[in-house]
């Protein structure tokens, strides 16, 4: 192992050290102590994450980092053949930023949390858990960067549920309250419908592709569909319902996604994350906007190359519905953290809407920047909450920025962050400006775009007599495709290897050549074959990419709708919170605010700032995308400085296609309309609000929305209540028809014959005859009962003469 | 009857030193080039040395079985086992297999005994409590055994047994026990240490204080 | 005589089975029937550790089959002894005759 | 000189049955006619048994490397060289054969006691028997002395000579002399049997114990466990000897022994692990000769969890030989002397013979597995190379001989007894207490810490960096410490030290 994988696991194993010292130790090292014991764990991981990072910036050769060594864990002797799980360290680009996001984000919330929990910490019985609490989230710190670094599913999986019970633990802190502990009782229950799937998916990556390591895996992914093998040979039935290797593959990418629907809360399954807001701010702030759910992102990062179109489309598809019902439920909320936390939702629904359509890139991008913004307003608002003395309800604050003017302003970054808030055209802007951009404009892409690029060339080349290039018609075919592929700007430079790619003019007009021979992939795939085995851009699996769907109009025209809205509620939370009169004069005379807690808030927000234009930095863009193991990855860059970039890009020359243009013009300035809307209603009170909401038809929809779209009760009534009323239905009916049934019968029965035979009977010689059998019977009994002595000994007295008459048997059988 | 139990006690020590000599494997230099090297034995050394080493073995373990039976005193018992457990780890050496000898020793009579003797001193009234037990139980236990014994050797003896005579016999090593134990017994070995997880609770619940 | 082979042990074998059945059958004190069991368990060892030296195809099964039993054997001590610490508890005294207050 | 008259009526000389008979005549003989010999000329004899004994090892060392060379020469290029060549039975009769020597048959029949193990076995076995008792012999004497200067007295001076240093082989005179005493009450053959259930295993666990690479009687696979099993089996002996007896202060000596043997071999065995995974086998010569290279490559400065587990494992080996302060077994001022209370004479010895036994193995132990065995502290490349014989004797006392092995064995005996003598006992409740919610959670802890940094940290600059650190910080520990004693006895000539001297009252 290298310098950086042993800092990593350094950085991964130091808070689980802490957690040990707290867990022993912790009610005698005291209330604030323990906290900072805490930090010091995360603070080395901050320190080791930093050292990797500023290696991986400052290497040359990316890929001989990359290389790293693993160990056998176990080696499963299955299928004839040795299956080793190995623990090994992943060191790629992806990593090395989550991982430096999630030691900043979680130093910067363990501090705050010292100050946070020390008001928070004394409910149950008088009994201390502050220290508790610090050894949760050192666990929890733990298992999130055992995570990022676990290069195979296996591993992944394992820190994948350890993380899943440290949000439960966490969520049910305060479990002396009913609603919390329900609230961590159904996160939980949530997340294992989803971690099912998830297993699911896991087992089949483990029947059909016989490996845990992802690249491995995705090896053989794509060599099976060159070969149309193993999983895309198969043709099996599953209750009766007839499903192709290429369906399989499908359900195999669905399953693993699942997993990332329970974590990230996506549409069926978002109900939890509203719900988990019940554990302490500075855990929502962690887990349930940084860190956890974006685990989700990750996995579905991680596990893209094993993703058909299909299964990219139902990924699109659900991000898609989750960022739109979320964004509405928002809007009405009047709690502050149930706002942050559909605003969340919302978020996460774009991220996984971006990996759907196929924008890798620009949907961890947005993650990064979301982690900083959101992980910053969610301590925020835990200020205001500890500053308000526990008061959540928007409709009481207001009138707090003089109170509390560093949260206030922290906050109102955040929200021009989510809101989008830039220029367009110019480089000034904060996070979502860019990186929501990328997202859409690649759903613009996929929209519109998409059709005239691929129809023709697949007409041309796919069939045509280009095929000598390669061994099979089928390869030939995907690889001709996959050259007209838009393809990531760290993708462009793998195939060019990273010489060419520093000079930056030279090789871009070259590869914008390429591309429009569609050769350039065949050539960079077999270049990458014999090098990485099945690395970055592999063209099979570009294939298989390069048959996504134009994704329909609707899944477009959602996500912009829903980015007017997004500011819309966000300057609503704001405005509501520390902008006009104070609405309550008590909670206002209380408001104060602590250094320990605005410290972190400033860090926090100048990493805002600072993960904006993180894109624009070429080294920290790559240190994101580059070598990282995104097959295909539909990515515009948010801006394109000049055409020779923008061919590297491989966007359209027109002017009239370019998705930023389009872009500039839809959704632009949505950040002004929504916010401006939000301050127009809210600027004097609530009051205009209120009148709104009294419309005929308005006031329905806010009762929808109010009753969260109705799916807490749907999934009351129809699951849990089905279930019961299946179960107790099925079990009276079991009862009356079944065993009352017989009981009756028998009974009928007996009193018929004992009505028929009774007298004759009685009357006649069966008295005796009884007598006797009694007699015998009682007879028999004392006979039998005598061996039965109840001491242990005679027992094994009998056993063994027993033995001996067997033996005795079969040697006397042996010997005849 | 004591004077001769004690005799033969007696005479174990320094049978049980030369046993271990004898039977102990061949030593050898510090590279590790070959079994033998590594103080692992190939083969047994055969012939007359191992014959006395057999049934001394055998007579300490007969002797002391027979201690026991006859034996009224619990605590005796309990010593004279140990002298049934220790020849037994000395049989073990002899059939090549150190490693079961010395778990033999360790756990058994490390462990189980000084357990039971411990068990002894807590459910003891008087040291000297005996429980006598008819005499017809006696004798039917007796004609039982011995019938058991005499068919179950009168088994042994006539079996044809399988002997692969050209096979290198070869004794084990710790490599070959943790590749076992990790591998084919994985299942087996992880069920164990469940089980002794559930014994350890379960013993401590139930010998636990009101 | 000299020649030592898989029967020898195997007869010594089975006497120590069958003098600890004898033990567990005549010995009324609850220990001494746990050495009984101790001794049948060392007895059935010797047998698989015999059977893998003499017959073992060049694999030690048998061996890691008998460290198993040790085990269990350790395990099953450890909870017999509380056992009878509950008896004595009970019922105070160690004779397993008196545990018959179920029999019919 | 004041004499005295004794004051009671001479007691009848004791009538002994049997062999007994025989031995108490032999010491009572010895008695009388070596003790003025041995008064007179002290220094001769002690330096004549100093050299007789190690002339008796050395000669076991020689007749062990030939044999083992010549049976180990027939693995190609195994071969140690012995007086500069390799030599195999095989090769010398080839040799004998081709030169058609007249008397080659003859010479060949010469050669073939080489080939029986029996005769090296013999007489490794009596220089294991005598190591086996020179040990506790020595050992009890320099407890006293060293009792006796930590309480500011002289300690026994005056049988032998020279600071008393016969004491101890007239105290075993004396035993031997002493009636044999079995209570009225007690199981008088468990009473007997007792002391040698004790003594045996710790003379067993002599057989495996390494003196050196080829300084081992029998180089056993399993020899750690081995050893292991023969400290616990020890116990054995013990409680029965307390519980036949039928005393009880005895029985509670017993009980508290057995409860705290299988208490203590948890964490000992567990921390025991920690070397077993450094050097991946349990073969103890091996796991000593992968610790050349000077005193940086001892296992106990590997890394920080090898050097906690050495400490765990010191202090849990005081209580599995109950030393002090884990001495509540014998705590003479509640159990008047625990499980030996009714023993006397030569069976009270033996307990003796195998307790200073087995704090010698259990140091052995240490040394072997954390301490580099027999390797000297300085790397062995600094030996000298030349060939003459003053040099190789040198080279072989220096090092690589057991020389080192015992010399440290002897210091941690020596921690062992200072400990003893300024600690206080703790109770029996601290002592299980210790046991299990202290030593075995520090044990996990360093088997899993260990484990993981053989994982990822075994092979890298962080791990050298470490090890220099420890061994670096420990020899700076040693030598300050040792500084500090030697100014200490420069100035105020006592052993205790400068500054406690000044402490004393009437200083």
């Amino acid at each position: 192992m290298g310098n950086y994988e042993i800092a990593l696991c350094i950085g991964v194993v130091a808070p689980l050290f802490m957690f040990a010292v707290l867990a022993f130790f912790g009610h005698r090292i005291g209330k604030p102590t323990s906290g900072w014991v805490a930090v010091l764990g995360v603070l080395a991981s901050l320190g080791c994450a930093t050292y990797v990072l500023l290696g991986w910036l400052s290497a040359t050769d990316k890929a001989a980092l990359m290389a790293t060594t693993g160990y056998d864990w176990v080696v499963l002797n299955l299928f004839g053949n040795e299956m080793p799980i190995e623990f090994k360290v992943k060191l790629d680009g992806l990593t090395v930023m989550m991982y430096f996001m999630v030691a900043l984000v979680s130093t910067c919330i363990f501090v705050f949390s010292i100050g946070y929990m020390a008001g928070h910490s004394d409910e149950v019985d008088g009994q201390c858990k502050f220290h508790r609490f610090f050894c949760y989230l050192s666990l929890f710190e733990f298992s999130m960067l055992g995570l990022l670094i676990s290069s195979s599913i296996f591993f992944l999986f394992v820190f994948w549920e350890l993380v899943g019970l440290c949000s439960y633990l966490l969520i049910g802190f305060y479990f002396d309250k009913k609603f919390a502990s329900n609230a961590a009782m159904k996160a939980f229950i949530t997340n294992r419908v989803g971690d099912f799937g998830f297993l699911l998916g896991l087992m089949l990556v483990f029947v059909f592709l016989q490996t845990f390591d992802l690249d491995q895996a995705a090896a053989n992914f794509r060599h099976q569909y060159a070969t149309n093998s193993g999983i895309f040979a198969a043709d099996i039935d599953i209750l009766g319902w007839h499903v192709s290797g290429m369906g399989l593959a499908t359900l195999m990418g669905i399953g693993l996604f699942c997993g990332a629907m329970g974590k990230s809360a996506q549409f069926p399954l978002h109900v939890w994350l509203p719900d988990a807001m019940a554990g302490p701010t500075p855990v929502s702030a962690l887990i349930h906007a940084a860190t956890m759910v974006a685990a989700g992102v990750y996995l579905v990062a991680r596990v893209f190359r094993l993703l058909t179109p299909d299964a990219q489309f139902f990924i699109a598809v659900i991000g898609c519905i989750t960022l739109t019902i979320t964004a509405l439920i928002a809007i009405v909320q009047v709690d502050i953290k149930k706002v942050l936390a559909y605003s969340t939702l919302s978020q996460l629904g774009y991220m996984i809407f971006g990996m759907g359509v196929g924008a890798w890139p620009a949907a961890l991008f947005h993650l990064i920047t979301h982690a900083f913004f959101k992980a910053m307003m969610f301590l925020g608002s835990g200020q205001v909450i500890e500053g308000c003395h526990h008061v959540q309800d928007m409709r009481k604050m207001g009138g707090l920025h003089k109170k509390m003017p560093v949260t206030c302003w922290t906050f109102f970054i955040g929200v021009l962050a989510i809101a989008g808030f830039g220029i367009p055209g110019t480089h000034f802007g904060l996070g979502g400006f860019f990186s929501k951009d990328e997202v859409l404009a690649v759903a613009y892409e996929r929209t519109y775009n998409w059709e005239d690029r691929f129809g023709g060339h697949e007409k041309d080349d796919g069939h045509g007599a280009e095929n000598a290039h390669s061994a099979t018609p089928r390869e030939d075919d995907l690889i001709l495709r996959s050259g007209k592929v838009i393809l990531a700007s760290g993708q462009v430079h793998d195939e060019h290897g990273s010489e060419e790619h520093d000079a930056d003019e030279h090789g871009a007009d070259e590869h914008g050549a390429e591309t429009s021979h569609g050769e350039s992939a065949t050539h960079g795939a077999a270049a990458h074959d014999a090098g990485h085995g099945g690395h970055h851009d592999d063209p099979v699996l570009a294939g298989i990419a390069a048959q996504q769907h134009k994704i329909p109009k609707w899944m477009f025209w959602l996500p912009i709708i829903i980015a007017y809205v997004t500011p819309f509620y966000m300057m609503r939370c704001w405005w509501m919170t520390f902008m006009g009169k104070p609405r309550d004069g008590h909670v206002h005379h209380h408001a104060h605010e602590s250094p320990l807690m605005w410290a972190p808030l400033i860090v926090l927000a100048i990493g805002t700032v600072a993960a904006s234009y993180m894109m624009f930095r070429p080294q920290l863009g790559e240190a994101a995308v580059i070598a990282s193991d995104a097959p295909l990855v539909v990515a515009v860059d948010g801006e394109v400085p000049d055409k020779a970039q923008h061919e590297l890009l491989g966007l359209s020359h027109d002017k009239d296609k370019d998705p930023h243009g389009a872009l500039i013009g839809i959704v632009g300035f949505s950040w002004l309309v929504g916010m401006g809307l939000a301050i127009l209603i809210y600027r004097n009170g609530l009051e205009l609000a209120e009148r709104i909401k009294r419309l005929p038809f308005v006031g329905f929809i806010h009762w929808c929305l109010m009753e969260k779209l109705f799916f807490d009760h749907i999934y009351d009534t129809v699951l849990v209540g089905g279930t019961r009323v299946i179960l107790s239905g099925a079990s009276n009916l079991f009862d009356i028809l079944v065993v009352d049934g017989i009981a009756n019968l028998l009974g009928r029965g007996t009193v018929r014959i004992a009505e028929f035979s009774g007298n004759i009977m009685d009357t006649g010689g069966v008295d005796g005859l009884v007598d006797a059998i009694a007699e015998s019977t009682q007879g028999a009994g004392e006979m039998v009962r005598q061996p039965q002595t109840g001491k242990i000994r005679n027992y094994i007295l009998f056993g063994t003469t027993g033995a001996v008459l067997v033996l005795a048997a079969i040697i006397a059988v042996v010997m005849s | 009857m004591t004077l001769r139990l004690k005799k033969i006690l007696l005479l174990m020590t320094p049978l049980a030193i030369a046993m271990f000599i004898a039977a102990a494997p061949v030593h050898a230099a510090d590279t590790d080039l070959s079994l033998s090297d590594q103080g692992i034995q190939t083969s047994a050394d055969g012939g007359l040395l191992e014959a006395l080493m057999f049934y001394a073995c055998a007579g300490v373990i007969l002797a002391s079985g027979l201690a026991i039976c006859l034996s009224k005193n619990i605590v005796r018992m309990a010593v004279y086992l140990f002298g049934t457990l220790a020849a037994v780890a000395l049989m073990y050496f002899l059939l090549l297999a150190n490693f079961i000898g010395v778990i033999q020793l360790i756990v058994y009579a490390g462990g189980t005994l000084i357990l039971l003797i411990f068990g002894v001193m807590l459910t003891s009234k008087s040291p000297w409590a005996k429980f006598e037990v008819k005499r017809s139980e006696l004798i039917a236990a007796g004609v039982v055994c011995a019938l058991f014994a005499g068919m179950l050797l009168f088994v042994v003896v006539n079996a044809e047994w399988p002997l692969e005579t050209d096979a290198v016999v070869v004794g084990s090593s710790m490599t070959q026990f943790g590749t076992g134990l990790l591998t084919n017994y994985l299942v087996p070995f992880e069920a164990i240490s469940v089980l002794l997880l559930v014994v350890m609770i379960g013993a401590a619940y139930m010998a636990r204080q009101e | 005589m000299f020649e030592i082979g898989l029967t020898h042990y195997l007869v010594v074998a089975t006497l120590l089975f069958v003098m600890g059945i004898f033990v567990m059958i005549t010995k009324r004190n609850a220990i001494g029937i746990l050495i009984g069991v101790e001794m049948v368990l060392n007895g059935a060892n010797i047998n698989l550790v015999a059977f893998n030296r003499y017959n073992g195809m060049g694999n030690i099964d048998g061996q890691i089959v008998s460290l198993f039993v040790i085990v269990l054997a350790a395990a099953e001590a450890a909870l017999a002894v509380a056992i009878c610490m509950n008896f004595y508890k009970n019922l105070n005294t160690v004779d397993v005759d008196h545990g018959d207050t179920l029999a019919g | 000189m004041t004499q005295f008259s004794v004051p009671w009526k001479q007691s009848p000389p004791l009538e002994y049955r049997g062999p007994a008979r025989g031995i108490v005549a032999l010491a009572r003989m010895v008695y009388t006619m070596a003790t003025p010999i041995v008064s007179r000329f002290p220094g001769p004899i002690l330096l004549g048994a100093i050299i007789g004994g190690t002339l008796l090892v050395w000669a076991h060392w020689m007749l062990f490397g030939f044999v083992e060379t010549i049976a180990a020469s027939d693995v190609n290029g195994a071969a140690h060289s012995v007086w500069g060549q390799t030599l195999t039975t095989a090769e010398i009769g080839a040799y004998l054969d081709a030169h058609s020597i007249v008397a080659s048959g003859i010479l060949k029949y010469l050669l073939w006691p080489l080939q029986l193990e029996l005769l090296r076995d013999l007489v490794g076995l009596g220089a294991i028997f005598g190591l086996f008792n020179l040990i506790p012999v020595y050992a009890i004497w320099w407890e006293r002395k060293v009792a006796g200067r930590i309480q500011s007295r002289m300690g026994p001076m005056r049988v032998g000579g020279w600071h008393g240093w016969a004491q101890s082989f007239a105290d075993g005179v004396k035993l031997v002399g002493k009636e044999d005493l079995v209570p009225e009450q007690a199981d008088a053959m468990l009473f007997r049997v007792a002391p040698y259930l004790a003594f045996v295993p710790s003379l067993l666990a002599f057989l495996c114990l390494p003196l050196g690479s080829y300084w081992v009687f029998r180089n056993v696979d399993v020899a750690l466990i081995f050893i292991i099993a023969m400290v616990g089996v020890e116990v054995v002996g013990v409680i029965v000897a307390g519980w036949a007896s039928n005393n009880k202060w005895s029985v509670y000596g017993a009980m508290r022994e057995a409860c705290q043997m299988v208490s203590y071999e948890i964490p000992m065995t567990t921390v025991l692990l920690i070397p077993i995974m450094t050097a991946g086998t349990l073969n103890m010569v091996q796991i000593g000769d992968m610790q050349t290279g000077g005193w940086f490559s001892w296992n106990a400065f590997h890394n920080p969890f090898t050097f906690i587990a050495f400490i765990t494992y010191y202090i849990a080996s005081l209580a599995n030989c109950k030393r002090a302060p884990f001495d509540l077994p014998e705590s003479e001022s509640e159990l008047v002397a625990g499980f030996h209370t009714e023993y006397s004479g030569f069976r009270w010895a033996l307990f003796f013979f195998a307790e200073y036994a087995a704090m010698f193995v259990v140091s052995a132990l240490a040394v072997t597995l954390f301490l580099g065995a027999w390797h000297t502290p300085i790397p062995a490349t600094w030996a000298f190379e030349e060939d003459s014989i003053v040099k190789i004797f040198l080279n072989g006392v220096l090092f690589s001989s057991p020389f080192w092995f015992i010399f440290k064995c002897f210091i941690f005996i020596y921690i062992q007894l200072w400990i003893r003598w300024t600690l206080p006992r703790i109770r029996i409740d601290q002592v299980l207490y210790s046991c299990v919610q202290v030593m075995f959670p520090i044990a996990c802890v360093a088997l899993v810490g260990h484990a993981v940094w053989m994982v990822l940290l075994d092979g890298t600059v962080f791990s050298d960096i470490i090890r220099w650190i420890l061994g670096l910080l420990t020899a700076a520990v040693t030598f300050g410490f040792l500084s500090v004693a030697a100014f200490g006895y420069r100035n105020g000539r006592q052993m205790v030290g400068y500054l406690a001297v000044k402490q004393l009252p009437g200083a």
